[in-house]
Formats: structure tokens, C-alpha cells, sequence
């Protein structure tokens, strides 16, 4: 049977904090001047892991939950290629979780794009783990009783290399965030963005969110951890965005020595042209 | 003739080190060597043997009866003297008495060279001694392997292997050693055979979780990377190491994860991803017996069914079942190859038994020859990835180039991207699945060996084929009539090939380290057998070829 | 006679709604209903639909060409159009004129009530009229449905029924719909039966990810935790939630967790664990296209052979594979039985197309029936988990009272503690395998639907039931001699009554919702069948009888 | 083939820190008033895990990696049973990482005792997610270079409900903060314990341990997350120990409405008894 006509247009419902995200994701890419040839979109299963058919370049949308070791293997092979992620609060800390946790203790020199919407989308409407307390859902019947996960706080406690915040209902800020990611060198960077999903999170909505975020200013240092730490915790009246916390690491790719002069890509293309 | 000396003891005690002074020593001299470990699931205490079989014919299983037992502890002369043959001695490592032999390795080694860490090469030479060969093959290793340590160690062992070859002087003659017979050197284990061959082959990606019995081909890949330009990486789990190195293949690299039966059953999930998005992955599965954690250091054949038909859904994969140290390191190559031929998972079902099995082989080539990974490398704007081919088999690129490679772990269109559509959907389905019809055609065929009107013929696969080869052996020379057909390949099958080869003897029998049959259920589930009879063994340990023998004889 | 109401558009527009008031209304008039769905992996747009199916004598599958059309949308009426039955009509939401009916939903409801939310209730009016129903049953279900919310919405609902039924007042007559036959009320979708039959018989613990197509049951059962006394927990990952229910098992409560294909691809290392610690756990796999992610919304039948030998290492386990909405009710507490009798993993085999088909039958008993645990209380400080036993099944008790509940995942003598002694090992690895035979001996045989004699015997499993057995219907009418096997219980299989079952028709036909054949694959790996046909769809879409049979009589 | 005879005694390395654990653990048992029969030790696979076989009670030895949702699973089933978890720092850190991260949210009432070497035992000597930087093994040629897993801040972060760190060196410190643990009835508590493994860890010896652990002093207030996440930080010439951080949380079995009265154990017995 052909469904084909109604694939090539984004699968998300009228209203979606992905559309807006979308786009402002493009231009980032613009703005960051990166080459679509040398830019793997990696994603894994959601609303928002589909957003690599939405745009140009290479893509690996693999399993759901397993993004983050797809692309290390895809930046380990080839650390000259550009490898973002674009993943859900569920596919990167719930079934993702403790590829999150390793990921950021190596380093890889991956763009993480969390569309944070505070619930499991794709499958409808059940918690995730960004969800609040309290938050009721067909399966959560009692309300959500896990204390939130904290994916910034977590992130900056292992001294992750760029963490960030940002709403897709800021897209000046969203998108001057993700280009910062985009252009960061030092390894992991992650971005968790705040993603209004008005189909089943009734309580995050996208006012709710546009009343209480607030940018860190620009004399925050995010340098400094306690501060960073401390911004990332505050999640209430007033939620901070932005680049929140930079640690100075060495990427785990730069620290291999095998690779300090080719890719292993490089490398065997080299060896085979050597032998022929 | 062949003899087995047995070296047992605790976890700690040198074991591996006095079977390996002895493997290298008897190997260069000449022998045909084949040894085998034993061990418990703990770093010290225990009891733990290393079995070194040496023969002046060639030799593909481990041994039956010991001719010297090597017995470090009470527990080990207690436990393992009544394997030895008749005719056959102990040497205990007391002065107790109750061996043939009784030395107190380490005081011997105290007072020669004031160390009791050097006992094993006491023990080492006493046996070289006892069995009438040269230690002076001995003391060329030691002083090999010493080379870069100070001179008092050199002189140390060599002076503790001529002590030990000394103790033993007055029982020299009573156990003949065989003849050497080959030119002798080169020894390699499974697990090493394995990590050359990747290695050799190009891979350059290599990543896993530790799991026993599959360390040993990490451990080795780790220990060249650097020699051969591999990246190793250690992943948090087996979820992450498949994912990585379906990554790892997609960017354009062979790459490799390794893991036993319950690391891989949390792969099962990556190889379905692979299979549909069509990823030259490779996984090497060494077994032990199951189910749950089991016997963790104990060989087994129990993966087989659950190796061929993990993940959800239906796609192709080839899977190999080496059985012997060369195969382990030919296969390996050939499952690189047939992985980027296809552009499917392939995978290497290999158990304990083979992977630790040091065997006296020819040398293998350790100079890259990188297999042909099979991209296209002059895709441009209008590359599609998943096109619709005859072969199932469609031209891939790499990222990085003119062309966007676009990989979709959903059904998806030839383009790569997201569909729900139908007819797409059958198409591409349709399309990997013919990939089948190459693969078989190309699939290795069982190998006989014996006779081809045999009335009696053994079948087997992976680790079994050397016992399987002795077995037949053994029942020829009684007069029986048998072969064996050893499967190296167990998928695809090309059925109608294998239905010859196996023919119509009187007896079929399938020699099998599981309880239920797994290749024979696998023969049948595809037409090519309907009855036979089951010769099985889920000890733990793995069969030796006069057990066979006596089995089926019965 | 029978007809089929299909209400078509995208996702979020009130497909379901619609369909629901219908499906309702129908079985409450007392036709036979059989309800399915079709939808996208999406929350809104794109193109599903609902198929209501009535008639007047038993329905077993879904429709073949469609009566009525309910097209919300003009993609809807362009893509399914040409599947409307000659003589069928088409209602079109709009007025453009394209339908046989053109009908605003939203602008009549906006008109009738002053809102655009009842133009479901509109589209269910006009089809109960168009169809010469009595629109007085749809006002009762909305008076019903509505009878918590205030007076204004019953009041809107009722207006916006009748003036859908009025707009079509000048086509009724030329469509008419089937007599109702049956005492009507109960309908049910697989989801709720399966859902009902656990909390009946007791499942107390309850944990899944959430993974179309089993989210259905997972829901359910967090609906029904509190009426039941049931503890839902939504896990982190597949594996905690296999994990999680191992270790509720053990404590002494029936536990289950429910997926689809991938996520059951991470649980194969936790069923392995089952098998070792004996734990009487369910797991429910609702099946969907693969491989990876494949067709997360649509429905087949890939997964048998996985399920049933996925793990690693050899246990015993069963899988029943429910082919109805009753047998989703019937064999779920059959699992759960099993389990508890046999202490060993049991699984149940569905599909998106059965978790979602609704159908009346009668109603289904909600009363508690707890399954017997099978435990023993009176067991004291000598007491072993795994005592050897001829059955193989060794007496369960939990932990709290006097007897130390003593569990391995690693191989265990029969205290529960830790071995590597072997004939421990395989003393209890035998003992394990022996509880087959009771199962074995204890499982379901495949029904038998057509006459004895059949020349044509169609075999199906699962969900094809129902498509099988109208298939059957149609041919016999034709005068072929056709009859169908239904296997709702797959694994263990009684070999010999299996054959005897099959008998020696002219054909056999496996009817199967995959490429390969797997139910055929297990019958030939078991010797039940040497050749048969394959008859199989892949598309994602279920089978309907009508396209069985002619592709029989091709 | 025999082998029995060497299963019986703990099978762990002369000089292992396990030893003094296992001791140390029964004395604690018996201090904290545990009854053996309501006592449940859960483990997965390694060194550690091994534990529950050489004490008694009631055990499941479970998976690698896998203990946590095994125990979550008794919990739940039966909240009148003490459940007791076992694990290694690889087992606990590393496969079971996800699980840490998520009970620890949901606060069940396990006790969870982390033998922690900073390196894989069983499986010879790979780094651990705790190994130290640089450590050299056959794997990690060239020493380890992911930044080591912090367990103690990260669970301090999700607001564990106990969070302690101990030594074995220090058998008083140890036995009065496991039985801190087992008498706590808040939710999750974690001890993670220094323990050394004399074969594998040449690095983190015994000595090194003892040089550096310090016991937090009885002004420390373990409800000051800062301070708490401060001492957790602190790895280097001084290591503090004892009990760093309580929350003040309801556990998650207790929040389960179904359970308010009975468990679902004594609920099924009464209802078989009810229809029988
Ligand atoms: C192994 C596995 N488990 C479960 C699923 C089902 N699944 C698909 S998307 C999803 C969650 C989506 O939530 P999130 O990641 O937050 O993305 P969103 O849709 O909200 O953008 C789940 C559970 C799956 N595809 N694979
Ligand atoms: C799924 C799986 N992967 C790998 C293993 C192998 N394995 C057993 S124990 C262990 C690590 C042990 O390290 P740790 O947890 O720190 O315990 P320790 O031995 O140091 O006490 C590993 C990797 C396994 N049993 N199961
Ligand atoms: S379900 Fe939510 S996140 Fe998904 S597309 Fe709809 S609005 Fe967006
Ligand atoms: S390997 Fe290390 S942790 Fe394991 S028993 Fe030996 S010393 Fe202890
Ligand atoms: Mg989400
Ligand atoms: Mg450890």
C-alpha cells in the first residue's frame, strides 16, 4: 500500500516544539558554516530522533536509546566528520542513560541535541525522566513519583565539556547555543533543550516554560563549577538557560595516538591504495 | 605416539607459566603440540590444569589419559591421579611421597637461585629431563624471554631447569618421550590465531565488554593496536560495544566486538539494527556453558540455535564455526570478508576450549593484508544507499564524500530515509533477503574427513573437529567404518550440497557439546536430515576423541 | 452477509472516536463485530484507519472490501477509495462532492451544537442511519459515556447523532446492513482480554518500557492496579524490566512484563536467568515488523523462532501464541500456569493486528481467580531450592518464612549455592530439561477447524486464526477441500499427536505473517513436516481470508 | 568431574579486601538485629558478588550488572524483607550504570554495598568506570582516559536518600556505617567501600587507602547537600568517609498506594486463602 506521499513532510503534530527547532537547528548549521558532507546526523527512536530526515546530511538513525555509541564509533572512525546527536529525554537518559554517563567520562567530541520535552512522545504520553513530580499519565496513574533526572547537573559533576540549556520558545538563544556547540572543540557538548509537546505534556507547556526561562547573563563563567552546578539545579520559577558550564578536557579522539595524524577512515584508505 | 602432561595446581601457582616454559620448549623442538586449559572461575585458589599433549604425528584434540602429571597441590594429585595412564608418573610438589617423583619445587628453587618465584622453571625441567629431551631448548627460551631483565635472572632459571633437570635423573628412561618430527617454533593459541587474523585483515575498530571466555582475543587485539592502527576502547556494556561498531562500520572501518552467550544476548538488538541497515559488522562469540552466568571458564556448543535466529525480525547473516587454531585464524578473515561482501552481520561462534587451545602450527602471516571493504568511492549527489538490486546487494558508500549516506534502523526507502510505506517496505525486505541466495552460494561446505562410503559418519562443528578427527582415527584403526563431516560455516546452508556430502551412511551421528542437538535441529529444521542419532556432552569440558570413540562404539 | 465500516483519516481527527461510538452501538444492536486498526507511527496527520466489520453469523477476521467509507480526509478517500466494495459507499467530509455522501462533519456540528468536537458523533449517526440501524442504541452509549459530564455535552452529542443520521436520510435503503443475531453488549480488544485475564489470575507485579504494539496491556494493567492490587512500575529499560519481574517472582508473586520485538531482543540474557533460577515469569511480545525498527504501527509474525531460542544455554520454556480475543483471555492465565507449574519462562506471542482487533464475544469473567503459586509453606531450615527430582520440578518456596531461599544464576548444586563442581552442573542442567517432558505432555494441541479429510490443510499460528478460518470458509464453499491447524501453543510441541494432527493431506500450506516460514522451520526441526507451502505476508498489513483463499486456488 | 570441594570457601585471593568485608558485613548483620529468614542478598556477577554465598540468608545472584532491578523486583513483591545488594564497582557503575541512576530516582528501599576496587576482578584486571586516571592495563595500554565515575556525588545529586563511603581498612567505620545503612528506612542507601584487590590493583593498594581515608568529623551535617557533594568530590591526598549525605525522602514502596496495608505477598496468600 502507498503511505509514501505522507512521509516526506515532518511527522510531528500542528503546534510541535520541532518545527521550530528544526529550523533554527538548520540555521545553526548555516551560521557554524558546516559542511553538510561532513555532517552525520545521528539519532536513535522519538518524535525528535526523526529530525535527521528533516535535513541535509549524512544519517545514522539507529536503535532507540543508543545514539550516543553509534556516533562514538562513527567519530572514533572518522574524527573529521561533524557527528550530532538529536535524541529524546527518553531515548538519551532513560533507555540511553548510562550510555550518557560513559559518553561524557570518555569525552567523544559529539554535539548532543536533547528535544526535552518532559514526556515519552512517539509512544503516548507516558513519564520520561525529565518529567515533574506529581505529573499524571495513563500509566502514571498516581502521578510521577521518581525525582526528576537533572541531565545538566549530572553532566557537570562529570566535568563534561560543554554543557547548555536553551527553549525552542528563545530561538535567538537556541539557536546562538547550538552554534556555540557546533564550534566547540574540547569534546562532549550537550544541549538540552526545552521542547513544548502541547499533544501530551499538559503541564510543561510551551507559556510555561516562555515564564520562566531566564538566560544566565553574560558575566556568568562557565568556568566555574559550583555556580554552573548550581544553575543547572535551579529548575522552578525561573529556569537559567544557556551555555552554563565549559570544562577544559582533551577530547577522547584527540587523545588517541593512533589517530594523532589520519582517521582510521584515512588510514585504511591509504593502506589499501598502498597494496593494490 | 602422543603423550599428555598434565601441570595442575591453584589459581596463582604458575601453572600457566610452567605449561608455557613446556608448550614453547616442546614445540621448538619439534613436536606436535597441543595444549589445553583448565581452569575455575576465580584469580587464585582453586584447582586449575593445563594439559599439554606432544606427539610425532599430527595432533587435533586434547589427549586421554595423562603420561605426567605435574601436581602442585595435594588437591590436584588427590583430585586428577587417577586420570594418569597406566605407565604413566607424577611429580608431586611435596616431599611427601605420595608421587613418583616428589621435589619441593620451591625450595629447590630457594636454594639454587635463592627465589622461590622460579619453581616452574624447576618443574619445567624436570619434565623435559624425565621425557629425555634436550634442556638446552629450555634455557634458549628462558634466555629469550629474560633477555630484557638483568642477567641474574637469565642464569637463575637456567640453573632452576637444570636442577629440576637433575631431581628427576634416575627415572629418565622409564617414559619415553614421542620423536620430534616437523620443524619446529610457531605455537598460537585460538584466541590469538582470531585477534592476528582481525588484525591482519584490517580491522580497525575493535571494542567490547570483558566477558570469559572472549578476553583473550581483546586482550590481544588491545595489545596491537598500536602495531597494527586499531582504535580499542573498552565500551560501559554490550549494548554500547555492538552499537559502537555499527557505527564504526557505517563511518567506513571494519570493526569488531567480542563477547560470550550472555553478553551477546544483549546484542541480539544491534544485530537486527545491523541486518537492516545493513552494517558489514562482525561479532565473535565465544561460548561457555549456559544458561545465565553457568560455568563462566568452562567450554561449551550451547549458542548455536540462539546465535542464528537473535534479533527481531528477518534478515541475513553468515556464521562461522572454526575448529581448529588455523581455522580460527582463516575464518576470521573470511567472516571480515563475507560481512563487507553482503553488507550483513557476520559472526564467529568459537567456546573456551578453542580459544586457550595452543596448537604447534606453521606460521601465520602477520603482514597486513587488508580485506577489500567493497565502498564505492565515487558516489555523487544523486547516491542512494539501499538501491534495489538483483544481488540484494546495493553500492555503498562512506560519509564524508560528495555523496549523503543516509542509514535507517526503520523501514525505509532506497534512499535510506523513513517510510511507511508498503510496498517499500516489501521491496527492501525483499532485497536484503536475496543476499541470501549469494551467500549460500558461496557459503563453505562441511569438510569430510575419512572415507566417502564411511557406514558410520560423525557430524560436527566448531571446537569438535579436532576430537571428531581423532575419533574417526581411533575407529578406523579398530576396524570401524566412519567420517566426519565438520561444519565450519553453519549459515547459510546450501542444502542441497550438504545433502550430498552427507549422503545415506547407516549410522549419522551428531557429536554435539549441548544437550539437545543443536546442529542436527538446525539440519533437520532446513530439510537436509530427518533422524539421527545424538552424541552429546554438556560437562563443561570438551570431548576428547577416544570418548567418542568408546561412545559410539557402545 | 457481512460489511465492513471503514473510518479513514489522520491521526488526532477522531478516527478512533468515531469508530469506538460505532463499534459500540453495533455490538450493542447485537451484530457480530470485528474491529481493527490501521495507523502510522505518528501522534498526528498522516493517514490511518478503523475497520469495523459486522455481520450475522460469527466473524472471525477482517473484511475484504470495504461497505462504507468514511473518508475524513481527501488523502483518505484518494489512497482507500478504490478498496470500497461495487455497491459500496463513500462518506466524504467535505463538500466538495467527491463521495457518495458529502458531508462537513465539523461545520454540522458546529451548526447542530455549537462545537466542531462532535463531528465524530455526527459521522457514527449518519452511518447507523445509512445502514438502517436504530440511531436510539448511539444515544444511549453517549448518554452512557458521557454521563459524568455535564448536561450540555449529552444533550450536543444526541442532536449532532441525529442530524448525522438525518443528512443521510435520502440514501438509506441502498446499503443495508447485516441482522442482528446475538445477545449483544461485550466487546473487547486482545489488549484488555490479555490485560484481564493477568489481573484475574493474579499477576501482581507489573513493569514494561512502553513499546508499540504492547503498550495496550501495559495500560490496562495501570488502570487496573488499584481494583486488582496490582503494583505498576514503569522501567528504566527492557532489561530492568525483566529483571525486575525475575526478582518478584522470586519473592512469590506472579510477575510479567510485555514488549514488542526489540525490546524483548534485551531481555534474551533475563529470560536466560529465568531458566537458571527457575522463575516463573511471563513475558508478553507483541509483534511488529522488523528487523530494528522496522514498522513500529503495523503487524506480522517474525519473531517465532527468536522467541524460542532467545537466551543463551538450554532451558525450558513455553510460548503460547493466542489467535482471538478469547484466546487472549484464555491463554494468558494458561501462561501464567504454566509458569508457576513448571517454574521457567513462558511467553506470549501476539501482534499489533490481535492486541488491537475488537470483537464481541462473550462477556469475560472479571472476577479474581488467582492461579494456584504452587508454592510450598511449610518448608523448613533444610530446605534446597533445587532438589532433583524425576519431574525435574523441585519444590518452591519463598523467602520470609524458615526455609533459606538460596538462588543462582551461576551454575548451583541443588542448596542454590554456587558450583563448579560438573556433575552437579549437569545433574541439575538434566533436571531442568526433564520438566519438558511434563510440558510437553500438558500442551495445547493445534485446533482443528474443516473436515478431517481435508485435501488442502492450512497451517497457521497466532493471530492468523481468524483470517485462516474464514479462508477455509470460503474455500469449502467453492467446493475446495480445505481445513485449517491452528497452533496456539507453539513450543513445546507434542511430536507425534502434532503428526498425527497433520495426518497426510494432499497439501499443507504454512499461512504465516513472515518471509521465511517460521512455524514450518520449527514443524521440519522437530520432524513433524518435511515439505509444505508457503503462503506468507510480509507487508505489515494482517491477512484476511479473502486473500488466502485466493491465493490457495491460484 | 569433582570440584566440589573447593567451592565451599569464599573463593577470593589471599589478601583480598573481601575478606574483611564479608566479616565485617555479618557483624553488622547482627548489630543492625537483621533476621536472616527477612533478609535478602541480592548480587550480580564478579568478586563481590559472590558475597551472598558465604553468609546466610536468603539469596538471588542474579546477572552482571543486574542487581538493582532484581532487588527493586523483591522490594516491591515483599517491602517487609530486608533486601541487600552486593555489587562491584563494574557491576553496579558500569553494566548496571542505568539501573544506579534510576533506583536511586525512585528511591526503593534497597541497601546497596559497593565493593569497590576500582577494577574488574573476576574478569582479570580492566579498568573499572572507578579506576583512576592513567591506570595501565592490558586493555588500557595507555592508562585510562575517562575521567573516573563519581558515585557518591552523582547519588547525592539525585538526593539519595543515604549516601556513605567506607573503607575496609577501618572495620569499626565500616560495620557502624553498614549498619547506619541497614537500619535506615528512608529509601535507597549506598555505601560504596574502598576494598583493595591486592592481585589487580597495584595502584589503590591497602596502604594507599589507609593513607588517605578520613573520616568526616560528627559536626558534619549530613543533610547539606553541598557540603555533602564537597566531601563526595574529594578524591586525592585525603579521601572522607562515613555517612556524607541523607535526604529526607519517602520510599518508594512506601508511596505505592496498593501497598499501604499488606505486601503483595501477604495479599496474594490472604486472597488463595480466601477462595481456596
Ligand atoms: C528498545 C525499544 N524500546 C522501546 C521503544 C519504543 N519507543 C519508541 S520512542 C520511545 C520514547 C520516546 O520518548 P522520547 O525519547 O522522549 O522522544 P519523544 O518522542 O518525546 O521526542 C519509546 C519508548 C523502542 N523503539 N525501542
Ligand atoms: C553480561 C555480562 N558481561 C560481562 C560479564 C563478565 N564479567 C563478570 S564479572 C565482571 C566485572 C567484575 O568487576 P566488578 O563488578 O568490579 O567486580 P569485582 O570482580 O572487581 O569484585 C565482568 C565484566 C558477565 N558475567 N556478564
Ligand atoms: S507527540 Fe509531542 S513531541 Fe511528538 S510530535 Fe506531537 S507534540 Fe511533538
Ligand atoms: S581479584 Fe582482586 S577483588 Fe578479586 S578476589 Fe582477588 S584480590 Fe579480591
Ligand atoms: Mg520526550
Ligand atoms: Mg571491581
Amino acid at each position: 500500500m502507498k503511505l509514501a506521499e505522507t512521509d516526506t513532510k515532518p511527522a510531528w503534530c500542528p503546534g510541535c516544539g520541532n518545527y521550530s527547532l528544526l529550523k533554527t537547528f538548520d540555521e545553526a548549521l548555516e551560521e557554524a558554516g558546516v559542511d553538510r558532507h561532513k555532517l552525520v546526523l545521528v539519532s536513535g527512536i522519538g518524535q525528535a530522533a526523526k529530525l535527521p530526515h528533516y535535513t541535509r546530511g549524512n544519517v545514522f538513525n539507529g536503535l532507540h536509546g543508543r545514539a550516543l555509541p553509534a556516533a562514538t564509533g562513527i567519530k572514533l572512525s572518522n574524527h573529521k566528520l561533524e557527528v550530532t546527536i538529536t535524541s529524546g529525554d527518553g531515548d538519551m537518559y532513560g533507555e540511553g542513560g548510562n550510555h550518557f554517563l560513559h559518553a561524557i567520562r570518555r569525552n567523544i567530541g559529539v554535539k548532543v541535541f536533547v528535544h526535552d520535552n518532559q514526556v515519552y512522545g512517539l509512544t503516548k504520553g507516558q513519564a520520561s525522566p525529565t518529567s515533574d513530580l506529581g505529573m499524571v499519565t495513563k500509566i502514571q496513574k498516581h502521578g510521577v513519583m521518581s525525582l526528576p533526572f537533572n541531565p545538566l547537573a549530572i553532566a557537570i559533576l562529570e566535568e563534561c565539556s560543554l554543557v547548555a540549556r536553551s527553549f525552542v520558545g528563545e530561538r535567538d538563544h537556541l539557536r546562538a547555543t547550538m552554534v556555540a556547540a557546533l564550534k566547540h572543540t574540547g569534546g562532549f557538548a550537550l544541549v538540552d533543550i526545552l521542547q513544548p509537546c502541547p499533544s501530551f505534556n499538559k503541564q510543561n507547556t510551551f507559556k510555561w516554560y516562555k515564564q520562566r526561562v531566564k538566560p544566565v547573563g553574560d558575566d556568568h563563567d562557565p568556568r566555574d563549577k559550583e555556580v554552573a552546578l548550581r544553575l543547572a539545579l535551579r529548575w522552578g520559577d525561573e529556569i537559567p538557560i544557556g551555555v552554563l558550564y565549559r570544562s577544559e578536557r582533551v577530547s577522547f579522539e584527540n587523545q588517541q595516538t593512533v589517530l594523532a595524524e589520519k582517521s582510521l577512515v584515512e588510514q585504511y584508505a591509504a593502506a589499501e591504495g598502498g597494496i593494490s | 605416539m602422543d603423550l599428555t602432561i598434565r601441570i595442575a595446581g591453584e589459581a596463582g601457582q604458575g601453572v600457566l607459566t610452567t605449561g608455557q616454559l613446556l608448550v614453547g620448549s616442546l614445540a621448538e623442538l619439534g613436536l606436535e603440540v597441543l595444549a589445553t586449559r583448565s581452569y575455575m572461575s576465580r584469580v587464585r585458589g582453586g584447582l586449575n590444569w593445563y594439559d599439554i599433549r606432544i606427539g610425532d604425528e599430527p595432533l587435533y584434540g586434547p589427549g586421554d589419559k595423562v603420561g605426567v602429571l605435574v601436581a602442585l597441590t595435594d588437591e590436584a594429585l588427590e583430585v586428577l591421579g587417577e586420570e594418569v595412564a597406566s605407565g604413566g608418573m607424577i611429580l608431586h610438589n611435596t616431599g611427601s611421597g605420595k608421587g613418583d617423583i616428589n621435589i619441593d619445587l620451591e625450595a629447590v628453587a630457594k636454594e639454587t637461585a635463592d627465589s622461590t618465584l622460579y619453581s616452574n622453571t624447576v618443574a619445567a625441567g624436570a619434565v623435559m629431563a624425565l621425557l629425555g629431551y634436550d634442556i638446552g631448548v629450555l634455557e634458549g627460551l628462558l634466555k629469550k624471554q629474560f633477555a630484557k631483565k638483568d642477567e641474574g635472572v637469565v642464569s637463575g632459571n637456567i640453573a632452576c631447569a637444570r636442577a629440576g633437570g637433575k631431581l628427576v635423573a634416575d627415572q629418565v628412561g622409564k617414559l619415553k618421550g614421542p620423536k620430534p618430527t616437523r620443524k619446529g617454533g610457531w605455537v598460537y593459541d585460538g584466541s590469538t590465531a582470531m585477534g592476528l587474523s582481525a588484525a591482519v585483515s584490517g580491522v580497525k575498530f575493535v571494542t567490547a565488554y570483558p566477558m570469559t571466555p572472549s578476553t583473550g582475543v581483546f586482550t590481544f587485539l588491545a595489545g596491537a593496536a598500536d602495531e597494527y592502527g586499531i582504535v580499542v576502547e573498552q565500551a560501559e556494556d554490550e549494548i554500547a560495544a555492538v552499537n559502537m561498531v555499527c557505527g564504526a562500520t557505517y563511518a567506513g572501518v571494519p570493526g569488531m566486538t567480542m563477547t560470550s552467550g550472555g553478553g551477546f544476548a544483549l546484542m541480539a538488538e544491534g544485530l537486527s539494527l545491523a541486518g537492516m541497515m545493513e552494517l558489514p559488522i562482525v561479532v565473535m562469540i565465544a561460548q561457555r556453558p549456559g544458561p545465565a552466568t553457568g560455568l563462566p571458564t568452562r567450554t561449551g556448543q550451547q549458542d548455536l540455535m540462539f546465535t542464528l535466529y537473535a534479533g527481531h525480525g528477518e534478515f541475513p547473516r553468515a556464521i562461522f564455526t572454526p575448529g581448529s587454531v588455523q581455522q580460527c585464524y582463516d575464518l576470521t578473515r573470511r567472516a571480515m570478508e563475507t560481512a563487507h561482501e553482503y553488507q550483513t552481520p557476520v559472526l564467529i561462534l568459537t567456546d573456551q576450549f578453542l580459544q586457550d587451545m595452543e596448537h604447534s602450527i606453521d606460521e601465520l602471516d602477520s603482514q597486513p593484508r587488508l580485506i577489500d571493504r567493497r565502498i564505492v568511492t565515487d558516489a555523487g549527489e544523486d547516491y542512494v544507499r539501499y538501491a534495489v538490486t538483483d544481488s540484494g546487494v546495493s553500492d555503498r558508500a562512506i560519509p564524508g564524500g560528495e555523496a549523503l549516506v543516509v542509514c535507517d534502523s526503520d523501514s525505509h526507502t532506497a534512499d535510506g530515509h523513513i517510510t511507511e510505506d508498503m510496498d517499500a517496505h516489501v521491496e527492501q525486505q525483499d532485497k536484503r533477503m536475496r543476499k541470501l541466495k549469494g551467500m549460500t552460494a558461496g557459503a563453505l561446505l562441511p569438510e569430510r574427513f575419512g572415507a566417502e562410503d564411511a557406514e558410520t559418519l560423525l557430524l560436527t562443528w566448531g571446537s569438535t573437529l579436532g576430537p571428531g578427527r581423532e575419533a574417526v582415527a581411533l575407529l578406523n584403526a579398530k576396524g570401524v567404518s566412519a567420517a566426519m563431516l565438520h561444519f565450519g560455516q553453519v549459515w547459510p546452508l546450501a542444502v542441497d550440497k550438504v545433502k550430498e556430502a552427507i549422503g545415506s551412511p547407516k549410522r549419522i551421528i551428531s557429536v554435539e557439546g549441548n544437550c539437545t542437538g543443536q546442529l542436527a535441529t538446525l539440519l533437520r529444521s532446513v530439510g537436509v536430515l530427518t533422524e539421527c542419532e545424538l552424541l552429546t556432552n554438556y560437562t563443561g569440558m570438551p570431548f576428547t576423541g577416544a570418548e567418542i570413540a568408546e561412545r559410539i562404539q557402545k
